[in-house]
């Protein structure tokens, strides 16, 4: 039972990555980092639940407590650059290099 | 002074400072948005908020000379700890020192950047006390969190909006690995809880899979955070688009924040598990300290040149994780003295002679400076010597250099060969901090550039106090020397600094 | 004197006091800058001038009573002077000479004075500064050479380089940029290795059976018997150091640009003291901290080839220099040759010898450079073939160029020839195959600067340019005068000298053998 | 020390005036001082303080000597001997102070050689110490001289002939701009040549050695403003400098096993060096080089020939009587060295004798007055070596004392024929070459002082009786012809061959030798003062006898040339006391020469006198050839010269040895230097390669960071990715 819900996990995790590298899009990306942390809640709570300790089930709280003060400045950061670029496209921002 | 952590009260008193800086942060967030925004209002709030961080600066340091010790517990009462918070507290006051000049040259109308300063040392101060993977967790978020906003505090400027926004993702990317990371190592020693992790991880346990991927995201987390090769591509960019107060402070406080919680981590989590991080780490160190030398020579841009430096100074750093034990982190320690005052010194001259909209910062703007300003000019050149870590001139920054490679040779495992690469690094890193004084001191002035105008009192407090500083220290550094040497994480202070190094060149 | 000497404590101040002059000369002429808000050019700051040049000819003044107060037969280190300084790594402000260092830190405080004769008129803008960073430099000259503490020792070795790297870049000719770094980097890589070889010998120094902690004490690192292993790096580590100062053939490269972009004072102050360092590095460090690595037969043999390879190559490439500075540059490359050879030979004679080219080495080439600075200034080129038959209109200076000459040619009755002489009669000892050809330096000598010499003073008076170069002024002349003096003075009675060095010398090579002897024993003994 | 001094206290010469030796030296030395502060004072005019403001004003001082310098230039004529005319501020004090201090020294010269004479038979040589000079470990090298018997002939000679040179310079250099200067050099090098020959050790005589290189140097390029002769000044002394190598590892390699330098000390114990071990024959042979190269033998002596660059009494004093002599003095000074090595001697022998004919061939076509006399020089050196190498100390030293006497003669007389022609092509401002016997002929009718006293050098160089060189010569053949027939040498073998064999082979060589010598000068005799005058019509008003400050000490050595044969009669001759200056040296060389010799006496036998009819006949036969074959006559002045052909033609041009020297090492190695050395090794492989390689590299990994580095965020997601799966697959395959 806790390996199938570990390596559920770990492909959700990699979905998540896998999206990040794909994607353009920043609000796409952004919610793909969610997925990835939504997938180590999942590890989590599996493993809280093996070890018997309430401190995984916890650290799942904060964890969503953090995502979802990331999500509010995250969008306010996206929602800035689109007023900068008329446009969410990583590909479109890239003032900054070398 | 003890305290039983058990005792929500007295955890309370353990975690005093912190405690101060983020209430007084919530009252001057209450006091920014209480009247419409001036200039004058948000220069008020960066003085309070320079009060406040003193403030805390004072309870740290009573704390600290009260000799306070705890039981275990999720958060550590150490000197390690109360070190690391001073260095933090003291980079917040000059950033937000920094910032009010800045504000006023920029016209930048931004009073919850000051609460936003207090709210990431917060979170820094956090990571200093933490010794629960929740705790360090926490911290670093709500330290990475409040940066994130901190870069795009100029809703003006484009440059600011991207470095915000890569900032953002791949900071949140990483926290994905570090977290991750978190639950593995949760999963394979069933405690958050970095002493308890400690023992567990022994030599018979640390083959478990679980605990090695955990170990190794956990590098990952870490690693993007101090901005470590190749998890550094985010620095330069975001540390040119940041204001520059912002990149002084992410350059300094965040990096040290964060390192002293891996530091802490490793010293407390994992020796037991060493064979099996240590080459990682040492190839991590290599090619962050050479990588970000190489393209450093590259830069024209001062606030680029300066981010590769800082890039560079964490693979110097990331020599005291390996080494990770409490030579390594009195060496952190007073390295970390060194290098904040030296590049937020550099930062603070790259604002001096910022016109607004962030203009002439290449480097060869800074052609002839010593022929117009001799005394900026010496200042910064003592930056750069600093950071190149030579003696006397570079004052306390040899001093740091010195204590690093000396923590590498005198490790149990001794790293004569990190010692050798971290001294050729150096020989590199001289390529472009003396390009810098060569372009300020040899070069004529050209016929164009732009006057300079006065140094602010705020900027000129923190150039020449740093300079000082350094300069005094890197004469007689006795004090800094006794005090890291007493500031190594609780678990060590017992332990002896590992077996008397013999006569083995290499390991 | 000696009454004298001893009546006014001189033996206990004498060293801090060098090291301090210097520094109050600085702090004066950087507080007369900061409140006098004009530009530092020489117009508006005639002063700052004379301040330096009281202040060397203070520090030469305090340095002489060294030469009296130094007993040849009396304690290993004398005018000792210990002082607390990092305290938690037991590091010190350790001092003290012994006939070696003595005769570096006259030749220093003699040569300083001179130096800023040599810029008298010749550095034009900001003067403060530049003589600023001249008196910095004395100190981290002086502190090399007095220095007891390893740590102590490092610090000034390093910080020497700031200041000749401004002077280099701010006060240089054309490329002075270029060669300004590359004198830099160069010198920093070889000498970084040396501190992680510092930081080795501070850790393995702690004997915890005698209750001693780790220590920087140079006295007890010698005392540190090291693996055949870990000494062979350390060796090398140090030798690095050194041998990019010195410089070796072929680490020699910044040297000519270096030499060649410096302003006059800078190019004499380099060849006359800052590269005696790298030979003085070997003599005190290098060589018996490790005694047992320096002379491993392959490592010794490797280094007294690349010594002679230095003296002829270095003559060879300084012979089709079109620039007369470089040329000297290259021939600095040839002398320290010798130096290396005599140091490496190991016998008394070569080692007196080695101390002696050394000595004569900085008289000479820095007259040299001083006698190309004052042509310099009169005709703004470098080059060999701008000149050509000016003897008959600057006589004096003819006269001087020819006496410099041929003392950097190793004419017998000056300065040049006692020390020659010497590292090769006592090499030849050991080591009569490497003599043989070292000896052949002595044509390839005589080949540049005579071919150069014929250049510049000889010939037709064919470039119309040429015809109105004034003679030497009597400030000029002065400091001829002091060098001139030297180079006969040496040459015909160089015993005083001599005598001083004799006890160190022979103790440096007693030293060295009986930790080679050691060595061979314990190796015995394990096998 | 002290000690020392009580030793010498005891010796016989101890109160005498040989205390004073110390003064020698001394003296000439306080007149280069006086001439060169003199040289000097009219070009110190205190500049501006400060050169860089001033240095292109033209001020009064500067615009003078460059005034003077224009004049030197336009009256500088080319190739000839006579260069600026302008008398000198101070040349009266110069006139009286050059001189003088060599009067003076000559005077004191004289009052030692009386004290020794009248000591007696003295075996030891005295030696006094000054001071130390470098002294270190057991190397001990004091300041010290040695007056014995030997080092006595040199310093009469020196001092003397330097005297009579001195004298004759007051009129010869008295219109040259450079007087006081070079009065000033011509004391130096007489200081420096006394030091040689007084030194009491090895490095002390290395002071002198290679001083009076360095005067010579000065003297050659005297004139310095024209190319050649600076060049030559360089040559002279670089070539010497590769003898001075050999002079130098000798020195060490003696010292490495004698432990000693002193010339007492080296005579103690060289015994211990093995009689004709290799060792003792490195040694002899690395001084030899040095004597080659000072004495300017096969295959060094390419030098001389173009010293003759320097003022004409530079090349009497220097390049004929005395340093050029010093290496014959070494070998004598050796003779207990060279003694123990039959190899060494038979070697020197043959190189002076090889030398000989080689430069005496040369001789034969030459046309420049000078390089008559500088190959002669060469060649007359090679005798005195051919003499010394048969161990025949004295013979050789009694040549060295003859040869000095007659070739300054002809040196002087050159130089008076010359100053006659120069003086005569200044005043109808001809170009000419004044040198070139060419453009003489005739000119007994206009200097017959000159005539008669060059007659009587030439003569006594051919070896005609009773001519002084007629004694010393044979003195030379008869020594090798003895050591031919019995004794060490000839029972050593060289290079495989019986050493008897080969000094016949040297002997016949010798009189070959001697037969070229009446012709080459002969010859100069006849086209310089014989036959219809070629100068010019307009010339020959102004031809005439020089003054008498000039003619005087001509004549002196004229009698010296003639007379000096008495010196040292051979016991075949007994025309006076025999054999004064062989009994004179005995203490000194007497041993090193009966260690060559065998016990064996030379006894008068038929043998001897039918050596010494042969050379007699040969000498005539050359004269008689020369005179027969030569038609002064016949010559046409250079400038319608044709040129010569065949073998004649390499003559004329020396064998092209400069030319293949100049082809074969120098050129080789300057370009070497310049494009191996310096571009290709230094700039190219170690600077441009190695060092700025290395920073280009550092540049070049930067710049491909810094591509990377495209501000693409998703490419900055993949390098953590990648970077998070690297850290993975180091844990999971380490």
């Amino acid at each position: 039972m806790i390996s199938e819900a570990l390596f559920f996990s770990a492909v959700l995790f990699t979905i998540g990555v896998v999206g990040v590298l794909t994607r353009r899009n920043a609000i796409i990306i952004f919610m793909c980092v969610e997925l990835m942390l939504n997938a180590v809640n999942l590890s989590f709570i599996a493993l809280s639940r093996l070890h018997g300790s309430a401190n995984g089930q916890v650290f799942v709280l904060f964890v969503m407590t953090i995502a979802a003060a990331e999500a509010a400045v995250g969008l306010a950061i996206i929602i800035s650059i689109f007023r900068h670029h008329k446009s969410v496209d990583l590909r479109n921002i890239n003032l900054l290099k070398g | 002074m003890y305290f039983d952590l058990s005792i929500p009260s007295q955890l309370a008193g353990a975690l005093l400072p912190d405690l101060i800086l983020v209430i007084g942060a919530m009252l001057l967030l209450l006091l920014s948005v209480w009247r419409k925004e001036s200039l004058g209002q948000a220069r008020l709030v960066g003085l309070l908020s320079i009060v406040l961080c003193l403030i805390t600066f004072a309870s740290v340091v009573w704390l600290w000379r009260a000799h306070a010790s705890a039981s275990a517990g999720i958060i550590a009462v150490d000197n390690f700890r109360w070190a690391t918070d001073c260095i933090v507290l003291a980079a917040t006051i000059i950033a937000a020192t920094l910032m009010i000049d800045y504000s006023e040259r920029e016209q930048l109308v931004s009073a919850e950047s000051y609460v936003l300063l207090l709210l990431a040392a917060s979170g820094m101060m956090l990571l200093a006390a933490s010794r629960d993977l929740i705790v360090v967790f926490l911290g670093i978020e709500l330290m990475s969190i409040a940066s994130y906003v901190l870069c795009g505090v100029d809703r003006r400027s484009s440059r600011g909006a991207e470095a915000a926004l890569k900032y953002f993702l791949l900071g949140a990317f990483s926290t994905g690995f570090l977290l991750y990371g978190i639950a593995l190592v949760y999963g394979a020693t069933g405690s958050t809880d970095i002493a308890t992790i400690g023992t567990a991880v022994t030599g018979e346990t640390f083959n478990n899979p679980l605990l090695l991927a955990g170990i190794g995201l956990l590098i990952v987390g870490f690693c993007f955070k101090v901005a470590a090769v190749p998890f550094h591509m985010w620095t330069p960019d975001v540390y040119e688009g940041a204001a520059t107060p912002i990149t002084a402070f992410m350059a300094a406080a965040v990096k040290a924040a964060a390192f002293a919680a891996f530091l802490r981590v490793w010293i407390e989590a994992f020796p037991g598990a060493t064979s099996a991080w240590i080459h990682p780490l040492q190839w991590l160190a290599v090619i962050t300290m050479i990588g970000g030398n190489v393209v450093a020579l590259q830069q024209k841009n001062m606030k680029r040149m300066l981010a590769y430096s800082s890039i560079a100074h964490a693979g110097y750093l990331l020599v005291t994780v390996v080494v990770a034990n409490s030579l390594g982190a009195s060496a952190f320690l007073f390295y970390l003295v060194a290098y904040t005052l030296a590049t937020m010194g550099a930062f603070a001259v790259v604002i001096a002679l910022d016109e607004p909209g962030e203009r002439n910062q290449e480097i060869a703007d800074y052609a002839g400076l010593w022929h117009v300003s001799p005394w900026l000019a010496s200042a910064m050149a003592v930056f750069m010597l600093a950071l190149l870590g030579f003696p006397i001139a570079g004052g306390m920054g040899f001093f740091a250099k010195w204590y690093v490679i000396d923590a590498a040779l005198h490790a149990p495992h001794p790293q004569t060969v990190l010692a050798v690469i971290l001294v050729i690094a150096s020989v590199i890193s001289a390529g472009y901090y003396l390009g810098v004084v060569l372009v300020m001191f040899m070069k004529p002035r050209a016929s164009d550039a732009v006057a300079v105008r006065p140094v602010q009192t705020g900027t000129f407090l923190v150039i020449y106090l740093s300079a000082f500083i350094l300069l005094l220290f890197g004469v007689l550094p006795n004090g800094f020397v006794t005090l890291a040497r007493d500031s190594v994480p609780i678990s060590m202070v017992n332990a002896p600094a590992g077996p008397p190094v013999t006569a083995a060149a290499s390991q | 004197m000696h009454d004298f000497l001893a009546q006014i404590n001189y033996d206990v101040w004498v060293l801090p006091a060098l090291l301090l002059i210097p520094l109050a000369g600085t702090l004066l002429l950087l507080l007369t800058g900061a409140f006098s808000g004009d530009d530092g050019s020489l117009e508006a700051a005639p002063g700052a001038r004379w301040i330096a040049l009281v202040a060397f000819v203070l520090e030469f003044v305090v340095s002489m009573g060294l030469w009296w107060s130094y007993d040849p037969a009396g304690a290993r280190w004398q005018a000792t002077f210990d002082h607390w300084w990092i305290v938690p790594w037991n590091a010190r402000l350790s001092m003290g000479i012994d006939g070696i260092s003595l005769m570096m830190v006259l030749l220093t405080t003699v040569i300083m004075p001179l130096t800023v004769l040599g810029s008298w008129t010749s550095i034009r803008t900001k003067v403060r500064s530049y003589y600023a960073l001249m008196l910095v430099l004395t100190t981290g000259m002086l502190g090399v050479f007095v220095a007891r503490d390893m740590l102590f020792f490092y610090v000034m070795w390093e910080i020497m380089l700031v200041p000749m790297y401004f002077i280099i870049g701010i006060w240089g000719g054309e490329r002075r940029i270029y060669a300004s770094i590359k004198f830099f980097i160069y010198t920093t890589a070889g000498s970084l290795l040396m501190l992680v070889g510092i930081l080795y010998l501070w850790n393995v120094s702690a004997s915890p059976a005698l209750g001693l902690g780790q220590t920087f004490d140079y006295d007890r690192l010698l005392g540190i018997a090291h693996t055949h292993k870990a000494a062979l790096w350390l060796f090398g580590a140090f030798f690095l150091a050194f041998a990019v100062k010195v410089p070796m053939f072929p680490f020699h490269t910044w040297l000519p640009d270096a030499h060649t972009e410096a302003p006059t004072a800078g190019s004499v102050i380099l060849a006359a003291i800052m590269l005696k360092m790298g030979t003085y590095g070997f003599l005190r460090f290098a060589i018996p901290l490790f005694p047992s690595a320096a002379m491993t037969p392959w490592v010794r043999s490797t280094i007294l080839t690349l010594a002679v390879i230095g003296i002829i190559y270095g003559a060879l490439v300084a012979m089709v220099q079109p620039d007369f500075k470089k040329l000297v540059a290259y021939s600095s490359v040839s002398h320290l040759g010798f130096v290396m050879l005599g140091i490496f030979a190991l016998t008394v004679q070569s080692v007196q010898g080695a101390m002696i080219v050394m000595i004569s080495h900085g008289i000479s080439t820095g007259a040299l450079f001083l006698l190309i600075g004052m042509l310099y200034e009169r005709r703004h080129t470098r080059l060999i073939e701008a000149y050509g038959g000016i003897a008959s209109v600057v006589p004096l200076f003819a006269t001087l160029l020819v006496i410099v000459s041929f003392s950097s040619i190793g004419l017998p009755s000056t300065n040049g020839f006692v020390g020659e002489f010497l590292v090769l009669i006592g090499s030849f000892r050991t080591h009569p195959y490497f003599v043989l050809f070292a000896t052949t330096g002595v044509i390839f000598a005589a080949a540049y600067l005579l071919w150069a010499i014929q250049r510049i003073l000889f010939h037709a008076l064919d470039k119309p340019e040429n015809e109105h170069i004034t003679d030497l002024n009597a400030r000029e002349l002065t400091m001829m005068a002091v060098l001139v003096a030297g180079i006969f003075w040496i040459g015909l009675y160089p015993q005083p000298i001599l005598r001083r060095m004799e006890t160190s010398s022979a103790r440096f090579v007693q030293l060295v053998e009986s930790g080679q002897a050691s060595m061979r024993t314990a190796e015995r003994g394990t096998r | 020390m002290l000690q020392d001094l009580a030793a010498v206290d005891t010796h016989a010469l101890a109160a005498t005036a040989a205390r004073y030796v110390g003064l020698l030296p001394l003296i000439p030395l306080a007149g280069f001082l006086v001439n060169g502060a003199l040289s000097l004072i009219p070009a110190y005019t205190m500049g501006p303080g400060d050169p860089s403001a001033a240095g292109h004003d033209h001020d009064g001082a500067a615009a003078a000597r460059a005034h003077a310098v224009d004049h030197a230039e336009q009256s500088g004529a080319t190739g000839d001997d006579h260069h600026a005319v302008a008398r000198h501020p101070y040349a009266a004090v110069a006139s009286v102070v050059g001189p003088l201090v060599l009067v003076l020294s000559f005077a004191l010269a004289v009052a030692i050689w009386l004290a020794m004479a009248s000591a007696g038979e003295m075996r030891t040589p005295y030696v006094q110490r000054f001071f130390d000079w470098m002294v270190t470990g057991d190397l001990k090298i004091a300041w010290a001289f040695q007056v014995d018997q030997l080092s006595m002939i040199m310093v009469l000679v020196i001092t003397g002939v330097g005297m009579l040179i001195h004298i004759f310079s007051i009129g010869y250099m008295g219109d040259d701009p450079g007087y006081p200067r070079f009065f000033a050099y011509l004391n130096l090098f007489v200081a420096f040549m006394l030091v040689l020959v007084l030194g009491a050790s090895y490095p002390v005589v290395f002071v002198g050695w290679e001083g009076v290189g360095l005067c010579s140097y000065l003297l050659i390029g005297f004139w310095f403003s024209d190319k050649a002769n600076a060049y030559a000044g360089k040559k002279a002394f670089i070539v010497n400098r590769i003898g001075d190598v050999g002079f130098l590892l000798g020195m060490f390699l003696l010292f490495a096993n004698v432990g000693t330098l002193d010339f007492t000390g080296v005579a103690a114990s060289a015994s211990s060096l093995g009689y004709d071990s290799a060792l003792v024959t490195t040694i002899c042979l690395f001084f030899f080089l040095g004597c080659v190269g000072k004495s300017a033998q096969l295959p060094l002596y390419v030098w001389l020939p173009d010293a003759m660059a320097g003022p004409t009494p530079v090349s009497a004093l220097i390049h004929a009587a005395t340093m050029v002599t010093a290496g014959v003095y070494l070998i004598a000074r050796s003779g207990f060295l060279f003694a123990m090595s039959p190899t060494a001697c038979i070697t020197v022998a043959v190189v002076g004798t090889l030398t000989a004919l080689f430069a005496a061939t040369i001789g034969l076509k030459q046309w420049d007055i000078k390089k008559v006399l500088a190959y002669s020089t060469i060649s007359q050196l090679g005798y005195m070596f051919m003499g010394v190498g048969a161990g025949a100390y004295a013979a050789g030293m009694f040549h060295l004392v003859t040869h000095a006497f007659f070739k300054a003669l002809l040196f002087l007389g050159s130089g008076s024929v010359i100053f006659a022609m120069h003086r005569a092509y200044h005043h109808t401002g001809s170009h000419e070459d004044a040198q070139d016997m060419r453009n003489m002929g005739g000119l007994r009718k206009y200097m017959p002082i000159t005539f008669v006293l060059m007659w009587i050098a030439t003569l006594s160089i051919a070896g005609v009786p009773p001519f002084s060189g007629f004694f010393s010569k044979d003195g030379i053949l008869g020594a090798v012809f003895a050591r031919a027939q019995h004794g060490a040498l000839a029972d050593a073998t060289w290079l495989g061959m019986p050493g008897s064999a080969v000094l016949y082979v040297l002997y016949v060589l010798g009189l070959v030798t001697a037969f070229l010598t009446a012709i080459y000068m002969t010859r100069l005799m006849l086209y310089t003062f014989h036959g219809p005058n070629r100068t010019g019509e307009a010339e020959q008003a102004h031809l005439a006898e020089a003054p008498w400050s000039m003619t005087g000490p001509l004549v002196v050595l004229g009698v010296l040339s003639a007379a000096g044969g008495w010196l040292d009669l051979p016991a075949a001759l007994p025309l006076g006391p025999v054999g004064v200056l062989e009994k004179w040296l005995d203490p000194v060389v007497g041993a090193a020469t009966a260690a060559v010799a065998g016990s064996a006496g030379e006894a008068v036998t038929s043998t001897e006198y039918f050596l010494i009819g042969a050379a007699v006949v040969i000498a005539i036969l050359g004269i008689v050839v020369a005179v027969a074959r030569l038609k002064p006559a016949l010559l046409v002045p250079k400038r319608d010269a044709l040129p010569s052909h065949g073998f004649e033609h390499v003559l004329e041009e020396k064998y092209y040895v400069d030319e293949i020297y100049d082809d074969a090492i120098v050129r080789p190695l300057v370009s070497g230097s310049r494009n191996v050395l310096w571009t290709g090794i230094d700039r190219g492989i170690i600077d441009s390669l190695l060092v700025n390689g290395s920073a280009v590299l550092a540049r070049g990994f930067g710049w491909i960071g810094s591509q990377l580095q495209s501000g693409e965020t998703g490419a900055y997601a993949w390098a953590i990715a990648i970077g998070a799966l690297a850290v993975l697959g180091a844990f999971t395959f380490r």
